[in-house]
């Protein structure tokens, strides 16, 4: 009777919703129902967005590319919102569904239990952010990006504890700021435009009379002020190391993907409204996009080089991670924004994973467990205590073998050295790089370059601290079996795009191609339908 | 199956083997080195079956398709220089296997071992057979990689893991070079296929891209190759187990650079930089590594060295350009592959039997193990290139060029001095090398008695040396076709004469090669005693100029450095980060501003009382917010109280600017706010006006406060600015002009506003409703875990006083003042309940067609709870009323989902709504839409989050008696 | 009048609100992220431009645009609201829990060193 | 006359409330006891109100009587909380 | 109907809100005067019971007209004609009412009044502290609010 | 009916209400102004809270039941409420503050009891 197949691109947003909702209707205490609950859900939406990734994969039925259009309430663009699954945004949201489910796996071993409702504010973080990836609504896009900033304060503060806490201030305080700055810069768009639905503004802007050119650019230049806060670019990023390395590590792994929203609307915005029928607008800020990755890149490499423990130095790897690709987008070349959507896949898979690394290689020496139990003395009981199974896991035998070799992983793809995905990305964006062949795209490419190295000299030296700087009767590392098979996962992942590199590159360069004529999108979100 | 298939057997059968390895158990060491050694000898046999093939110079490919549309593909090629390292390898590297099973130690995991050496080996065999410029970098890098594992086998020692870290980080940087030099050289090109790249020559030396290229590819090889200056990692890498030493420090990877070299000799070879560059960085390594080499103590150190001098040869030979000069380079590797990798075994095994490497406490062991120290004496000899050994040979060819080449080029005047010099110093260490070893007293400071070690430990040594010497005697028959085959390879079908003999007549190079030999056994016999005398084990005078000691702090700076980079330009603190932000803001806007023009047409105020009105109420709005910044440090009540004067002034505009619902909507939740600030404030400390800073501090912060009060002014003004000017300018025909036209309609509602919220944006409104949910969600849990600050644990002082005073007094109760201060507003608090509930039930209603709403419901309705709260107290309500607030957001959220789910049922969108009027008996025609449904969903989960916060909130004050309780508890 | 007035109104409650979320107190800062989204609110507002006493309320069966103010920045407002509510109810939970573990209302959790 | 009284009449009445507004938003400033800001912002709620009402009339429209209403009704939530904070410390105990 | 007066007064309330007779409204104003008084049971709330209602609406009536006198008198101290020989202060009264919702209108009845201020009331001795702003004399205080008020409270609540 | 529709004696007497009624509560607001002390003070709001709300309330009332031609008084309610929690508020601020004075010994504070 249902056509799932017409709701499908909403799936991804309600379904984790209503499992989240319904499971608030459950007492506490059915942790394996919930847990079961949390991780068929996120298995559905990984089905639906690889359905939808197949689908845009292929293109459309005659052939070329299209978008897939949802029109929220039946109503017609610009008037209703719609979502809309394009290319880059299936993409992502492949990507958040991969990400997403292995950090689940991950916290089933323990973190799920360090504090009430961890499911459901899961749950509702990566609804949020695929939200965020499938809305055409510039308005509705706030209320997404609030929905997954809510759930990750909520996720930052999982477990509580003064690191937490005191980061989560700080990161609370900064998101608030980027959401007004968010609201200001909608407001005033649409003050202008008279419009919130994206391809409806990149059609007027073409359009616009002289007198509002400026407010427009004053609205865009605030908009993009607020995203590049969430995608921490220099100087507005110095709260991502501290949060993200002081949140659980399931959390900070999926995480890694919330800097990616911001680059990913920045990409979607500045392509979209900025393209070359933009008319005066044309290319704006761009500029400040390149010089600001660029310097995003330098700060994380000298942050990553300086880390003394590994999940701060994923938080700089995310920084850097983002600085590329807003750096490559900056540069204003197809191919090697097809590169930097490819590094973007490999580097936010990397930096999970790491993430869910330094949480297994610090246990045990976590100098700020007796702060953060004390903190638990009350009339509720201390989370880890009422549980069965205590501890993580078990003493895997070749554990340090095992995770030296994810960790070997890791650094390889963070530092975009080959064979794995990180290095066909830098190979991309540098072989495209060249191609360009002005001082700034050389200036980029020799600071990629420069930042690999730095990468894989910070880690490592974390590395051999951690893995190799073990007295011989220390205690084997202790792993659960549900950290490593997420750990697992996700390297895999990251081993599967490389083997893959081509398919996906493809898809990437199809991408940029699609996202450098934003005709097509405009015609597919404005083109008909609805009430 | 093609015979090309071979190619990827060799290559990946060694992967193979390696992934087997690493899952066999620790203690299997002889399965391992079966398993390795059978890996190795196969391939080798793989390579042997092909070589028919090559005798006539010809290629072989394989292409596997990776990545298309950057051009890299999996090639594998085989060619006569390939076929001669990929056997290199793999016969070296067989015979290394075998070795080590006799080295390492039972204690270690052996197994690991010999997957990384597979592993390695495999990476050597991509670089060697790769035919794609990228495909060879990603091998290249690998080799970095395993070397790195290898180096740092026995991680447990410190000079293991520096030396490892050293060596990657030295070799992967030259990875990195290498690869944009690639990238470069396939830009010029248009190609990244190796056989496009060799059959350009032209092009790139014609492009202007070439130098960059040719350093950038040069820093690869000069890296991989512990060229001087990059040739420190090489001696601190003897940390490694010796067979590593032996296989990579000698045989293969460090011949990954010269590999690199001779592939691209002849497309880059020949301009006036690669002979400056490669010929100058070669002979500073040949004399600096012989010099350095001299000195050792340490068997290995001196081996080490002995390869950087070695290495520094061939690339001077290839630096010179000459093709005959390049076939020796070719010759040369092969043959110091051999005597050095026998001559690391030989170490080896000293090391082994004798418990030390360091040649000052080593002496007289030929008496011990004779079989050993003649197979050692055979390969310096052949180090030292003593005639009738393969060292002389390429020795002479090189001591000939360098001969030819002193007229070819103004700088070579001196080369042949020099390359006499060099020999005579190999000439000494490699005699130091056995002398103080074999000869001499027997040891004295040995905690053993040295053996012959085990038969099969020495057999690798004995088949190297045997080569050294077959070589060395008959080179033409055993070496010729297969170096003629590489030459060809690499300087194609019309080779210079050349010839390999062992007698080439009485000529100059002869007469160098005895200057250098006589040279040599004359200085060990002037210097030997003081050179081995020296303590420390380095050359005299050679302090700073270490290469190793220059890395370190390098590494040191870098990491300081970087640390204060972050320091500099990074903040920890929230201050700089939101000044940042709002910098940064204000910097975007200005910008924009000034590239596009920020137009402002003021338009004539009318003054009518009523504006006026509205005037003053801003002036009371406007006052009330900067007192409240003016306050909000000490006076936080003051402020929470002026921040309802602001709130209230915007809602009032609302009110004026044909806003109700937003007026409303304000009102409630500027009250629900005030409570919540309320309860916090309990929670935080009292501020005293009183607390001086010190001087420094105060006069900081009052500059700072000046920066922020400039900040905060240039904010105020833009946004005053922007909006005065977007109010100015006439309105824009936008959607709003559809909303207004079908709300009625086709939404059936006459509330345009509420109509938007819940049907045309409806899914703005489901997302708000979660954040709200998720947020009492959050509030929940951190309240959860919530500690007081100890200045807080206290009651409140008002409620001390009182209770006090009511104990005083003999005819009351604790508790009576409380109960008679709230006898009147309880009553009324009671009382209003269920009016409150039915202007909320009223705001739910008629929110589609009047002001209201879900939200203002839900609010209206959870004040009506916290009223309860307040005046009653939160045991006493929730004794009566089954207060569950999560179940409530649960609920809301569910149906909210339902709602918009249920028009899929009908075919239609998510949240597509339905209107209808129904006539009813009695009641007459009532408008029914389904968008109440949702509506309703927003009232359950409001009330549920609002109450859930406030309620988590209060309960915290229940919570800290017992907390108080159980620390007196404790205390007694 | 009524616009240059809003727009003052709009300028000293933005400026109060960055002086104070630029303050080290936590209480301070959450003043001020009130008051800059009272701010932002009536920006937002300001946005659909100012008509006094034109509710969009429809009246009758008459749906002339040109009777009503704009009502998509009043939904956005509303919408806004209800998020900077929760928000703001959040960041205090957030302060609170702050004060308690690390004893300091100080924004970076500890008072600042001499 | 209506068209004169009217926007005269009722724009005075708006003036002395915002002028009323005015004066309690003074005391809150003022002080000097934290009694006297509650009290002064119970009147401002209360002229607030007043004002609501009167611009109701003036502008013709029934639609602001839920906002009156609100302050009216629920306006004194928020300083029942302020005097009850004062009183005991706690608003919620 | 457990609180009729209270059904009665929702009812009122919820038509006045419609502002409308129409059937829809009245049904639900009867649905809500039924249903929302159940929140008062469960909150288990004492029930009312009220005696005279005549002596309510002349109650009434009266205090409206004192309220309007001494508007007219306060107003008058506000402008400061007689700031001179004006003094303020505090008086005790004792009340025999005891009844809650009697105390609680009596509380309304006084502090609506302007001029006086309804501060203290102490359930054990039945003392009730006023702040009067015009104290001219104590008595005639006492007498006011005992006669004017408080009998005719005990009258309807006792 | 529209504005202009309305009768001129009913727009004077709607315009009396209403000035009267503000009129008062600035007063009240004067009061709160100028009064010596808190317990004064606390009088002077209550002109406008009572008297001065009824009066702007009936002006409503009445303009409304011109306008609408039925009699609107949903005021009324507005008015009801308003007098039923206005004393809640003060008494509690009137309590706090006597308690303060009480433990600060102020002098001219009742005693207890």
């Amino acid at each position: 009777m249902i056509d799932w197949n017409a709701h499908l691109i909403i799936g991804p947003i309600v379904l984790p919703m209503i499992i989240a909702s319904a499971m608030l209707l459950l007492d506490e205490r059915r942790r394996t129902l919930k847990a079961a609950l949390s991780l068929s859900a996120m298995a559905a939406i990984l089905i639906m967005a690889l359905v939808l990734l197949h689908e845009s994969a292929n293109g459309a039925v005659g052939g070329g590319d299209t978008a897939r259009v949802y029109r929220l309430g039946s109503w017609a663009a610009p008037y209703g919102i719609v979502l809309v699954a394009d290319r880059l945004s299936t993409m992502m949201v492949a990507l958040t569904s991969v990400l997403g489910g292995c950090a689940l796996i991950f916290a089933l071993a323990r973190w799920d239990r360090a504090g009430p409702r961890f499911h459901a504010l899961f749950l509702l973080l990566i609804m949020g952010v695929n939200g965020a990836l499938l809305t055409g609504d510039l308005f509705n896009l706030f209320v997404f990006f609030e929905i997954m900033l809510a759930a990750s304060y909520g996720l930052a503060l999982h477990g509580s504890g003064e690191a937490r806490v005191r980061a989560g201030v700080i990161y609370i305080a900064v998101n608030l700021t980027a959401s007004l700055l968010f609201l200001i810069g909608v407001s005033l768009i649409y003050g202008v435009m008279g419009t919130l639905n994206m391809a409806d503004v990149a059609t007027r802007v073409a359009t616009i009379s002289v007198d509002d050119l400026g407010l427009f650019h004053i609205g865009a230049a605030v908009l993009g002020t607020a995203f590049l806060i969430k995608c921490a670019m220099w100087p507005m990023g110095f709260w991502l190391p501290p949060t993200y390395s002081a949140a659980s590590a399931p959390a900070a792994a999926v995480f890694a993907i919330l800097s990616k929203v911001g680059v990913y609307v920045v990409i979607r915005l500045s392509l979209l409204l900025f393209g070359a029928d933009a008319g005066a607008s044309t290319g704006f800020g761009l500029t400040w996009l390149f010089v600001g990755g660029l310097a995003t890149i330098a700060f994380g490499t000298f942050g990553l080089v300086a880390s003394r423990d590994l999940s701060r130095a994923a938080g700089f790897g995310v920084m850097i991670s983002s600085g590329t690709v807003l750096a490559s987008l900056g540069v204003g070349d197809a191919a090697t924004l097809s590169g930097a959507l490819f590094y973007l896949i490999g580097s936010t898979l990397a930096c999970a994973a790491l993430f869910l690394l330094a949480e297994i290689l610090q246990r045990g020496r976590e100098s700020d467990v007796g702060e953060a139990r004390a903190v638990f003395d009350d009339e509720y009981r201390d989370p880890f205590d009422d549980e069965e199974r205590n501890e993580p896991g078990l003493v895997i035998p070749a554990a340090v073998a095992a995770l030296g070799g994810a960790f070997l992983i890791c650094t390889l793809m963070v530092a975009g050295l080959p064979p794995l995905a990180g290095f066909v990305g830098k190979l991309s964006m540098i072989s495209a790089l060249v191609g360009v062949g002005d001082a700034a795209a050389w200036t980029l490419a020799a600071v990629l370059s420069v930042s690999s190295l730095g990468a894989l000299i910070g880690l490592t030296r974390l590395g051999v601290g951690a893995i190799w700087t073990r007295d011989e009767d220390a205690p084997a590392f202790v792993v659960g079996a549900a950290e490593l098979t997420a750990v697992a996962a996700l390297l895999g992942a990251c081993v599967f795009l490389a083997i893959f590199a081509g398919s996906a590159l493809i898809y990437t360069d199809h991408t940029a191609a699609w996202l450098a004529d934003p005709q097509g999108y405009i015609h597919a979100v404005l083109g008909g339908g609805g009430r | 199956m093609s015979i090309s298939f071979l190619l990827v057997v060799i290559l990946v059968l060694p992967f193979l083997g390696a992934i087997v390895a690493s899952g066999l158990p620790r203690d299997a060491r002889t399965s391992a080195a079966i398993l390795s050694w059978v890996v190795a000898l196969v391939s080798l046999g793989c390579l042997a079956a092909l070589w028919p093939m090559f005798q006539d110079g010809e290629t072989l490919r394989y292409e596997i398709p990776w990545l298309p549309s950057l051009g890299v593909n999996l090639v594998l090629r085989l060619d006569g220089l390939s076929w001669l390292f990929s056997a290199l390898i793999l016969g070296i590297g067989a015979l290394v296997v075998l070795y080590a099973r006799y080295y390492m130690s039972p204690k270690d995991p052996v197994p690991r071992f010999f997957s990384f050496l597979l592993a390695f080996m495999g990476a050597m065999q991509g670089v060697v057979l790769s035919g794609n410029l990228i495909q060879l970098v990603v091998f290249w890098e690998l080799t970095s990689l395993f070397s790195f594992l290898l180096i740092g086998y026995w991680h447990q020692n410190p000079a293991a893991r520096e030396g490892s870290r050293m060596a990657l980080t030295v070799t992967a940087m030259g990875g990195i070079a290498l690869l944009v030099g690639m990238i470069l050289i396939g830009r010029i090109v248009g190609s990244y296929d190796l056989d496009v790249v060799l059959a350009s020559r032209e092009a790139i030396q014609t492009s202007p891209l070439y130098l960059p290229a040719l350093i950038l590819l040069l820093l690869g090889a000069m890296t991989k190759s512990a060229q001087f200056p990059f040739h420190f990692w090489l001696p601190r890498a003897m940390a490694a187990p010796t067979p590593v030493s032996a296989y990579l420090h000698s045989a293969t990877m460090v011949k990954a650079g010269i590999f690199l070299l001779i592939r691209f000799w002849p497309v880059l070879a020949g301009s006036e930089s690669w002979y400056l560059i490669v010929g100058g960085m070669g002979l500073a390594t040949l004399l600096l590594g012989a010099w350095c080499a001299i000195f050792q103590h340490d068997l290995k150190g001196l081996l080490a060295y002995s390869t950087i001098s070695h290495l520094g040869l061939i690339v001077l030979l290839l630096g010179l350009g000459s093709p005959l000069a390049c076939i020796a380079a070719i010759f040369h590797t092969v043959n110091h592959a051999t005597f050095k990798a026998s001559l690391f075994m030989a170490a080896g095994i000293i090391d082994r039997e004798a418990g030390t490497r360091d040649m000052r406490k080593l002496s007289g062991l030929f008496r011990f193990m004779p079989f050993t120290a003649t197979l050692a004496m055979v390969a310096a000899a052949a180090m030292a290139g003593v005639p009738l050994l393969n060292g002389f040979l390429s020795k002479e060819m090189f001591l000939a060029e360098a001969v030819a080449s002193a007229h070819t080029h103004g700088l070579n005047m001196l080369l042949p001095a020099l390359a006499t010099l060099a020999s005579a110093f190999s000439v000494l260490y490699s005699l130091r090398f056995i002398h103080a070893t074999f000869f001499g007293p027997p040891p004295t400071e040995l905690d053993r008695i040295p053996h012959e070690p085990p038969a099969w430990m020495r057999r690798p040594v004995e088949v190297l040396v045997a080569l050294c010497l077959v070589v060395g005697i008959f080179p033409a028959v055993t070496v010729g076709p297969f170096l003629k085959s590489a030459a060809v390879s690499v300087l194609g079908f019309d080779l210079p004469y050349y010839s390999l003999a062992l007698w080439h007549g009485f000529n100059v190079p002869l007469v160098l090669s005895l200057i250098a030999l006589a040279g040599g056994v004359g200085l060990y016999v002037v210097f030997g005693k003081r050179i081995n005398a020296n303590p420390r084990g380095g050359p005299w005078g050679w302090k700073r100029l270490n290469g190793g000691w220059l890395f370190e702090r390098t590494m040191t700076g870098l990491f300081k450095g970087s640390e204060a980079m972050v320091r500099l330009l990074g903040a920890t603190r929230q201050q700089p980060q939101l000044r940042a932000i709002v910098l940064v803001a204000l910097l975007a806007g200005g910008l924009a501003a000034i590239g596009a023009g920020l137009v402002i047409r003021p338009i004539m105020p009318t003054l009518t009382l009523s504006n006026w009105a509205f005037a003053g109420l801003w002036l009371v709005g406007a006052s009330c917010a900067v007192a409240a910044a003016w306050q909000a440090k000490y006076h936080r009540l003051a402020a929470v109280v002026l921040m309802g004067g602001a709130g209230l002034a915007s809602c009032l505009s609302f009110v004026w600017l044909s806003a109700p619902d937003l007026a409303v909507t304000q009102l409630l939740v500027e009250v629900v706010t005030t409570v919540l600030l309320l309860l916090g404030l309990r929670w935080l400390p009292k501020r005293l006006e009183t607390i001086r800073l010190p001087q420094a501090m105060e006069k900081r912060s009052r500059r700072r406060r000046r920066i922020d009060l400039i900040i905060a002014a240039a904010v105020g003004a833009s946004l005053a600015a922007i909006s005065y000017a977007v109010m100015t300018r006439p309105s824009i025909e936008g959607i709003s002009r559809f909303f207004v036209e079908h709300a009625y309609k086709d939404a059936g509602g006459r509330n345009i506003v509420n109509v938007i919220l819940v049907d045309f944006r409806a899914f703005d409104t489901f997302g708000e409703i979660t954040v709200l949910g998720i947020v009492g969600l959050t509030i929940f849990a951190l309240l959860r875990r919530f500690r007081p600050a100890d200045d807080t644990l206290s009651n409140p002082s008002q409620q001390s006083v009182q209770d006090a005073s009511d104990r005083d007094h003999e005819t009351r109760s604790e508790g009576d003042t409380l109960k008679e201060t709230m006898l009147i507003p309880r009553v009324v608090m009671r009382w209003i309940f269920p009016f409150i509930i039915l202007l909320a039930v009223h705001l739910f209603l008629r929110g589609h067609d009047l002001p209201g709403g879900g939200f203002a419901a839900g609010v209206a309705l959870s004040i009506a709870f916290i009223l309860q709260y307040m005046a009653s107290g939160a045991r006493w309500v929730e004794e009566r009323l089954a207060i569950r607030p999560i179940f409530w957001i649960g609920a809301g959220l569910v149906i909210a989902a339902l709602s918009g789910i249920g028009s899929w049922l009908f075919g239609y969108p998510f949240l597509t709504s339905w209107f209808q009027y129904a006539d009813l008996p009695i009641l007459g025609r009532v408008p029914l839409a389904s968008a109440v449904l949702f509506d309703l969903g927003v009232v359950v989960l409001v009330v549920g989050a609002t109450v859930l916060t406030l309620v988590a909130l209060a309960h915290q004050s229940l919570r800290k008696p017992k907390q108080r309780d159980n620390e007196e508890g404790e205390l007694s | 009048m009524m616009e240059l007035v809003l727009a003052l109104a709009i300028g000293v409650l933005s400026a109060s609100g960055v002086w104070l979320l630029l303050r080290p107190r936590t209480f301070q800062v959450i003043m001020g992220l009130s008051l800059l989204s009272y701010a932002v609110n009536i920006f937002i507002f300001a946005m659909g431009r100012l008509r006094s006493g034109a509710p969009p309320v429809l009246a009758g069966d008459v749906s002339d645009p040109a009777r009503y103010t704009d009502p998509t920045p009043q939904a956005l407002v509303l919408t806004a609201i209800v998020i900077g509510f929760a928000l703001t109810a959040l960041f205090l939970v957030v302060i609170l829990a702050a004060r308690g573990i690390t004893g300091s209302d100080h924004v970076d959790g500890k008072e600042p060193d001499a | 006359m209506t068209a004169a009284v009217l926007p005269w009449g009722l724009g005075l009445a708006q003036l002395m409330l915002t002028c009323a507004m005015g004066l309690a938003a003074w005391r809150i400033i003022h002080g000097p006891r934290a009694q006297d800001r509650v009290l002064g912002m119970d009147t401002l709620y209360l002229n607030g109100m007043l004002l609501v009402v009167v611009f109701g009339i003036r502008t013709n429209s029934q639609l602001y009587f839920e906002a009156a209403l609100v302050i009216g009704m629920l306006g004194f939530a928020a300083t029942v909380a302020l005097a009850k904070f004062l009183m005991r410390g706690e608003v919620i105990e | 109907m457990p609180y009729p007066i209270l059904s009665l007064g929702l009812f009122v309330a919820s038509i006045l809100l419609s502002a409308s007779v129409a059937p829809p409204s009245l049904a639900l104003a009867v649905l809500l005067a039924l249903l929302a008084p159940i929140i008062m049971l469960a909150l288990g709330v004492g029930r009312v019971r009220v005696k005279w209602p005549m002596a309510i609406v002349r109650l009434a009536i009266d205090v409206v007209g004192d309220i309007v006198r001494s508007n007219w008198a306060v107003s008058h101290i506000i402008l400061g004609r007689r700031r001179h020989e004006r003094t303020s202060g505090f008086i005790h009264i004792p009340l025999d009412l005891s009844d809650r919702y009697g105390l609680a209108v009596l509380a309304i009845i006084i502090t609506s009044t302007p001029g006086t201020l309804w501060v203290e009331y102490e359930s054990a001795t039945g003392r009730l502290l006023l702040h009067v702003l015009d104290l001219v004399d104590e008595e005639t205080w006492v007498r006011l609010i005992k006669d004017r008020y408080e009998r005719r409270l005990m009258e309807i609540f006792e | 009916m529209t504005q202009a529709d309305v009768p001129a004696w009913a727009a004077i007497i709607v315009v009396a209400l209403a000035v009267i009624g503000s009129a008062l509560s600035l007063l009240g607001a004067v009061g709160l102004v100028r009064l010596k002390t808190f317990y004064e003070r606390v009088h002077a709001p209550t002109l406008g809270a009572t008297l001065g709300m009824a009066l702007v309330l009936l002006a409503s009332i009445v303009w409304f039941t011109t306008v609408e031609r039925r009699f609107m008084p949903r005021e009324i309610l507005i008015g009801l409420f308003l007098t039923v929690t206005t004393p809640v508020t003060l008494i509690l601020l009137a309590r706090a503050a006597l308690f303060r004075d009480r433990t600060d010994r102020v002098e001219d504070t009742p005693r207890k009891g």
